[in-house]
């Protein structure tokens, strides 16, 4: 059996995989790149961010101030190294993103403007209206097509990574119109497969959002760290989830409680809307608990009031924002306030990678949201994740290419052993099944409930462990699936059980993660350890693949250069 | 799309697409007033037109600005009609509509209409300055 | 609201079983204002049969892998609401004019090769150093080509414009609106080398201004506008040496 | 695509009637260049379109005609980018012109051929 192969592959087709590939090229013209995907590129969920990117690159900002923001909002548990990296980089990625056609809103002299984002305590986040993960992705899409040494494989899935002699040299991927298992090898392999919003029932994560990335290299033996951070975006669209971006308060909108007032002068009183996005979440359930939400058919939430701001800059900032009120809430945001609740958003943890994207296991790189090269902490800053895409994404790319001009190519005979053995897996565990009652759907929606239920913006200790206990049980349950659909041909069902398998297997370490780290940081608040401990967890959760659900867990330090944790107020 | 296919401006094309915009303008401008006055009004003794006499429609056509006006509203305007009527075939389904032969067949149409206009224009009633 | 239905008529194909599409009927709980065909079409996978399959992610209108025929009409079907059909079944088919894979799955690939013939990136002469900063551009320059760079590639506009369906050579809507989203950009100059793919004979000039392709796209971009205007332009250059340069 | 698809929708029915708008209009012109031919016959051979049967086709061309007029300059006024002074003209403005530009040709035409046939 032959199969394709290539110097560097890249999984994931969203702005850090794009990014990667290209960057791979830039580095070195003669790698041949690999990029798979399970969705066309252009539909990667990076396409629904919102509100922007951030770089200091206005007159009154600086790296320092962008730097600082960044660790403060992350609880201190940023590595500071990375950090003052990223900030120094994101600049020049955007300015190349500008290049590349990136429509960036701008100022009156043609230069890009910024906005306020929370958080941030300059104005320092460029936007393209408020489409800029849209118009990002689709710029950097269109812009690698130009690049015939990058070679797409569409809607192929990644069921696992193939290791040899612990060195990552490809994956096994499902075509999925044909049905068929490919092995694609390649000399190194960068995991670009973004977020797992969909472990949780409301989330402003798209339907491909299921931690494949993460799942694939905890499998494979990697680490998954500070995964117990999961970040809740304040402001959702009740019953769908959809985002309403912060830029919405970035240019002036106002939270409102159901006595019309201003709560967040009682949490975040010096920097009210544009705190960080933990606090103010965590704001919003404390008053829905005391009894100052509204009620409505699908839970509490506020009003996120915009109507001072005034149709024209509405329409021109905001333009999004109006055609979702309109389509999926029936209001006009110029004539009356958004209904908006807390809503899962985005995973702080991710694959445990070093400042060029390299994981444990040689010759395989993580990047974008799948990865956690120490960035974010304990709470990522609004804005902060597209450049993450692009600084970290280009630097795992030019890193891999790097690797991959010295590295051997991968053994046929292995790659073809296990090929044959995923493929069988994959076959009897669902094509070919015998026996087995239960549906996917109602396992996922049950994970997903238990998830908001137990590890949402609040946690405890029984509720985890509740949790964690349910999962198990949700895992007995998944052992039993059975799947309606045994065609080859587009079987979406198939995709589905596979990434309710990863999502499983994620959602565990999420927990489990968030059992063990005893204190309150950044996302993870706990109430029955409300303090923040910088004693014992001033330190990176990693989270290793055992043969039970429960991970094996270490603890790292954190990086610090000039910036001691301090209290963190607004 | 194979690798040795060199795209190529269409000149063909774009100088058919540029004869059929013109004159559907010109149609678009001039053709309900004609078909109203000449066709309907005049007809029914409404009001009086030039073509109801023939002293009056020789005087009229016999000056060579209504000639040249004459010509260019019905050459563009075949041109016009050639063009459409071929993608009306087409798009009833006949590929064969979009080929070489019908391009010549239609277009050729519309160019044997203006040399027959203008013969008439010019063997009708002869040019005066009246 | 008591407990309301709603029957969902979905296209069934599998290409290992049938040789034609049927419509398989659904009967799906409608309990709320908001909810879309797509979360009927979920609601069927993930309780009544898992083996119907059609794309889908952001369930926002953004990511354009939703799009399907709803009753006749392109839709993206996360953008389509229950409420304006109910009580009337909904039809759900995949969009016209596209080769079938399988129930709702239709085959783009056509799309993207058309979609890289345009050369849908900023060409230069002279390349600016990054160091040198952004290019200059103000709004109203983003403004010329603003419209036509919402294009978020669901491919409606293709299943409406019944030339496509004619002919499936022609470089269609979608293509054509994003080439000309180049061409106007301030910051290309790579006019010279899109127009002789945009104006080839299956190009621009196939289109015969249906229109339908604008009314039926979901984010405004006006594909029928883009066409028409790059046909003018074109000619005009052609007809006016030195005038009218985009 | 089935052969009828125009019979499906409305819009497709609307844009072929569009398209089928050319046949009408020409075979009237045809009828005008009849007509301006027959001058040659001379005073006593030319006769002057009075029929009922050709009021009723002309009846029926104008309506075409009206139809044709319509959507062309409605969507030349889409097609047409026009700036001064670097301000993009607002393409209802254009439409507005187009229609204006019409009513003047038409009023010009029809007082020629009224005028002159005193
Ligand atoms: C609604 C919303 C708004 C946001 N707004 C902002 C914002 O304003 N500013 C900001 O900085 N950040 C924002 N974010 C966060 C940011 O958009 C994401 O973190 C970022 O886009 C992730 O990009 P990515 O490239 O890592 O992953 P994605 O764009 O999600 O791409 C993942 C890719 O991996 C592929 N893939 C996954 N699994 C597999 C598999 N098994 N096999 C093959 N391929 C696979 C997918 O096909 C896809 O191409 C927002 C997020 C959301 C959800
Ligand atoms: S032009 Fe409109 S309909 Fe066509 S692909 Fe783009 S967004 Fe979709
Ligand atoms: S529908 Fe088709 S014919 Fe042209 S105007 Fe739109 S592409
Ligand atoms: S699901 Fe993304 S556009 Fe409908």
């Amino acid at each position: 059996m032959d199969f394709e192969s290539y110097d560097v592959l890249v999984v994931g087709g969203g702005l850090a995989g794009i990014r990667a590939a290209i960057a791979a090229v830039e580095a070195n013209p003669n790698v041949r790149v690999g990029m798979v995907s399970k969705v066309y590129p252009m539909r990667s969920h990076t396409v629904s961010a919102e509100g922007g990117a951030a770089a200091a690159l206005g007159p009154g900002d600086s790296f320092e101030t962008h730097a600082f923001d960044t660790i403060k909002g992350s609880d201190y548990l940023a590595d500071q190294d990375v950090v003052e990296a990223f900030v120094r980089e994101a600049p020049v990625e955007i300015i190349q993103m500008e290049h590349w056609g990136c429509p960036w809103s701008r100022n009156p002299d043609g230069t890009i403007a910024v906005r306020p984002f929370g958080g941030m305590s300059t104005w320092r986040t460029c936007f393209a209206a408020d489409k800029t993960g849209f118009h990002m992705l689709h710029a950097v899409f269109q812009t690698s097509l130009k690049y015939p040494q990058i070679i797409r494989h569409d809607e192929a899935f990644v069921t696992k990574l193939l290791i040899e002699d612990s060195r990552c040299v490809g994956v096994v991927a499902l075509d999925i119109k044909t049905g068929r298992f490919d092995a694609i090898t390649a000399k190194s392999v960068i995991l670009a497969t973004g977020g797992v919003g969909r472990v949780y029932a409301f989330t402003t994560n798209g339907n491909i959002c299921t931690g494949d990335g993460m799942a694939l290299a905890y499998r494979a033996g990697a680490g998954l760290k500070d995964m117990e951070m999961v970040q809740f975006h304040p402001t959702g669209l009740p019953f769908t989830g959809i985002l309403i971006t912060e830029a919405v308060r970035g240019e002036g909108g106002y939270l409102l409680n159901k006595d019309g007032e201003r709560f967040l002068k009682r949490y975040v009183p010096n920097k009210m809307e544009l705190g960080p996005r933990d606090i103010i979440s965590r704001a919003m359930v404390t008053e829905f608990e005391e009894g100052r939400g509204f009620e409505g058919p699908h839970g509490k939430y506020m009003h996120l009031d915009v109507r001072h701001l005034g149709e024209k800059v509405i329409d021109r900032k905001l333009p999004f924002m109006r055609e979702l009120g309109r389509e999926y809430v029936g209001i006009d945001i110029v004539k009356e306030p958004i209904p908006v609740r807390p809503v899962q958003h985005y995973e702080m943890g991710g694959v445990d990678a070093n400042i060029s994207g390299e994981t444990e296991i040689l010759g395989l790189y993580a990047a974008g949201e799948c990865a956690n090269v120490g960035l974010n902490g304990g709470n990522r800053l609004g804005s902060n994740s597209l450049p993450e895409c692009l600084v970290f994404g280009a630097a795992a790319g030019r890193a891999a290419a790097h690797y991959a001009a010295t590295a051997k190519p991968a053994t046929a005979n292995p790659v073809d052993a296990m090929l044959w053995d995923e493929a069988r897996r994959v076959e009897s565990d669902y094509l070919e099944k015998k026996g087995g009652n239960e549906r996917i759907g109602p396992i996922r929606e049950e994970m997903q409930h238990e998830m908001d239920a137990g590890a949402g913006v609040f946690r405890n200790k029984e509720g985890l462990s509740r949790l964690a206990r349910n999962l198990g049980g949700l895992r007995e349950r998944f052992e039993k699936v059975k799947v309606d659909d045994t065609s080859r041909t587009f079987n979406t069902e198939i995709i589905a059980a596979l990434e309710l398998d990863f999502m499983l297997e994620v959602a565990s370490v999420i927990v489990f993660s968030g059992l063990a780290r005893e204190e309150s940081r950044g996302a993870h608040a706990r109430r029955d350890f409300p303090e923040r401990d910088d004693e014992h967890f001033l330190k990176h959760t990693v989270a290793y693949h055992t043969n039970t659900l429960a991970p094996r867990l270490e603890y790292r330090d954190v990086h610090i250069t000039e910036y001691q944790p301090q209290a963190r107020s607004y | 799309m194979n690798a040795e296919h060199r795209p190529r401006t269409a000149i063909d094309h774009l100088f058919f697409w540029f004869m059929f915009a013109n004159g559907g303008v010109i149609t678009a401008l001039l053709m309900p007033v004609h078909v109203l006055v000449q066709g309907i009004l005049g007809p029914l003794g409404v009001v009086p037109v030039v073509d109801q006499h023939y002293d009056t429609y020789a005087n009229v056509i016999g000056n060579p600005l209504v000639k040249l006006y004459l010509l260019v509203l019905i050459g563009f305007a075949f041109f016009h009609f050639a063009h459409r009527l071929r993608y009306l075939l087409a798009d009833f389904g006949v590929p064969a509509a979009k080929s070489l032969p019908a391009q010549v067949i239609f277009y050729g149409g519309a160019v044997v209409v203006i040399l027959v206009t203008i013969w008439i224009l010019l063997t009708t009633i002869p040019i005066s300055f009246g | 609201m008591a407990d309301k239905t709603i029957t969902v008529r979905a296209a069934r194909f599998d290409p290992e079983h049938d040789k034609e599409p049927r419509l398989q009927s659904y009967e799906v709980p409608f309990y709320d204002e908001s909810m879309v065909v797509l979360d009927a079409l979920n609601h069927i996978k993930n309780h009544i049969d898992g083996s119907l399959s059609y794309r889908w992610s952001c369930r926002m209108g953004i990511c354009g892998s939703c799009g399907m025929m709803v009753n006749g009409t392109p839709k993206l079907t996360c953008n389509a609401f229950l409420r304006d059909y109910w009580p009337r079944p909904v039809v759900v088919q995949p969009l016209n004019n596209f080769p079938l894979i399988r129930d709702l799955v239709i085959d783009m690939d056509d799309f993207m090769h058309k979609l890289k013939s345009i050369k849908p990136w900023i060409i230069r002469k002279q390349e600016l150093p990054l160091g040198a900063g952004e290019h200059r551009q103000t709004n109203e320059q983003i403004d010329d080509f603003r419209q036509f760079s919402e294009c978020i590639n669901c491919m409606l506009c293709y299943a409406a414009c019944p030339i496509y369906g004619l002919n499936e050579e022609f470089l269609g809507p979608a293509a054509t609106a994003l080439a000309r989203r180049y061409n106007l950009d301030s910051r290309d100059e790579g006019l010279k080398d899109r127009l002789p793919v945009v104006a080839e004979a299956e190009g621009i000039w196939e289109c015969s201004f249906v229109g339908e392709c604008s009314v039926v796209c979901p984010k405004g971009v006006d594909p029928a506008k883009a066409i028409q205007q790059t046909k003018l332009d074109t000619t005009m250059r052609f007809v006016l040496p030195y005038g009218n340069r985009e | 695509m089935p052969l009828n698809w125009w019979t499906r929708q409305r819009h497709y029915f609307l844009y072929m009637l569009r398209e089928f708008t050319a046949l009408p209009m020409a075979l009237w012109l045809i009828w005008l260049l009849y007509e301006i031919s027959g001058l040659r016959s001379g005073a006593h051979g030319y006769t002057p379109p009075r029929s009922g049967l050709f009021v009723a086709f002309s009846v029926v061309v104008l309506l075409f005609s009206l139809y044709h007029s319509y959507t062309f300059l409605k969507l030349a006024g889409v097609i047409m980018r026009i700036k001064v002074l670097d301000r993009q003209i607002p393409s209802r403005v254009i439409v507005f012109t187009m229609f204006g530009a019409w009513a003047v040709a038409s009023a010009v035409i029809a007082f020629v051929l009224i005028w002159f046939a005193r």
